[in-house]
């Protein structure tokens, strides 16, 4: 049972990786999801360290912090969006 | 009949084909609007979340039907290496009257720069958002 | 290098050979923006004061330029017999950012509207203005 | 001395004519010059009797009916524009 989490732009860079599977065996608030990840790696801290400087996608969807995160989902961490 | 359409794709596009398409639809087109975006000043780099990017495009069109009498409409966004000059992204809409073809090209284009995952790095590095999009895109609301 | 260019004439006109001009003006153009109308429902006679009608879009393209920071516009205005489907004015504005660029094609249009010496007619007879058009270009006063 | 009238629409239909040369040795108001214009057939009566409908251009240039018109210049009347 894990999550499939997804990086993007400098979260992709700084963690080193374009995505990874997490253990989860029960639902979580993405951010205290977050909280935890940060514990993997340095770089893992420096690109978790401010939420506020991040947005989220849970299945595709944009969605708050708040959000339930459960076993089998994909969680997308990236910056804001800079496209169009 | 009517067209409704989002692509991503690394290659250019072609306005010129791309209007054709709408302007053909139904003799009730009479405005067809454009937005192209173009590489300014420096080279850039478009990453972007296949699969949510589309997704969001599409949610995106949906909003703008609910809102205008639009016949069609079409985005298409480009990834990748872009060099200065290139188009990055077109929108087009099609209806009977220009201030809705008008209109909802600007809602799509203030919507896509701030709810579309698509990432923008230059020789800086990651291009940061910008708020002035943000309230662009309010304006909406 | 700018390019502000007006024509009126019978034949069509290609929006992506017009567009290409002035995406390629200069590394500072960042957002295009086109408006094309087209003949809806029936077919059109377009009548024009030659001279006179040139005359006004440079006026309203120096009007413009007086407001926005546009690095190239371009109005291609047809007149003759038109059929259903077919394009009948373009209106192409090219600036370093997207709001210049849609309020400036935006207020041609409704310039053209109102002031450009063109009339239409149709199977029905010489199509009257309408006062949706004058309120529309009363917004830019 | 002349005034170089020009005719476009129903306007120019009305009156069967897209332009005419009209005598003129003096300076008057385009209201009154058109008002002069009834007198010369029962189409110019028809397209001139209501100036309310129409608009005009002295010398290419949109003014209003109290614009003074000159020899040697160009007069067009016609209806509200509705091209676009």
């Amino acid at each position: 049972m894990s999550v499939r989490l997804v990086y993007f732009a400098w979260v992709r860079e700084r963690i080193g990786l374009s995505g990874e599977e997490y253990p989860l065996t029960q639902s979580l608030p993405a951010g205290e999801l977050a909280a935890k990840l940060r514990a993997l790696s340095a770089g893992h801290a420096e690109a978790l360290t401010d939420l506020s400087r991040l947005r989220l996608a849970l299945n595709q969807q944009q969605v708050g912090w708040d959000a339930l995160v459960s076993p089998g989902d994909e969680l997308a961490l990236f910056p804001p969006v800079t496209g169009g | 009949m009517s067209l409704f359409e989002v692509r991503v794709q690394a290659g250019p596009f072609e306005i010129g084909a791309e209007q054709a398409r709408l302007s053909a639809l139904t003799p009730e087109v009479g405005a067809v609007v454009s937005f192209t975006g173009q590489v300014r000043d420096a080279p850039l780099l478009l990453e972007h979340y296949p699969g949510m990017a589309e997704r969001e495009m599409e949610a995106l069109l949906a909003d703008a039907r609910a809102r205008w009498p639009l016949i069609g409409a079409i985005i298409v966004h480009r990834h990748g290496p872009l060099a200065v000059g290139e188009p990055i992204v077109l929108v087009l809409t099609a209806s009977s009257h220009r201030r809705a073809a008008f209109e909802a090209c600007e809602f799509l284009m203030d919507w896509l720069k701030t709810r579309a995952p698509f990432w923008k790095k230059d020789a800086l590095g990651w291009v940061d958002a910008r708020d002035s999009d943000e309230q662009a895109a309010a304006r909406w609301d």
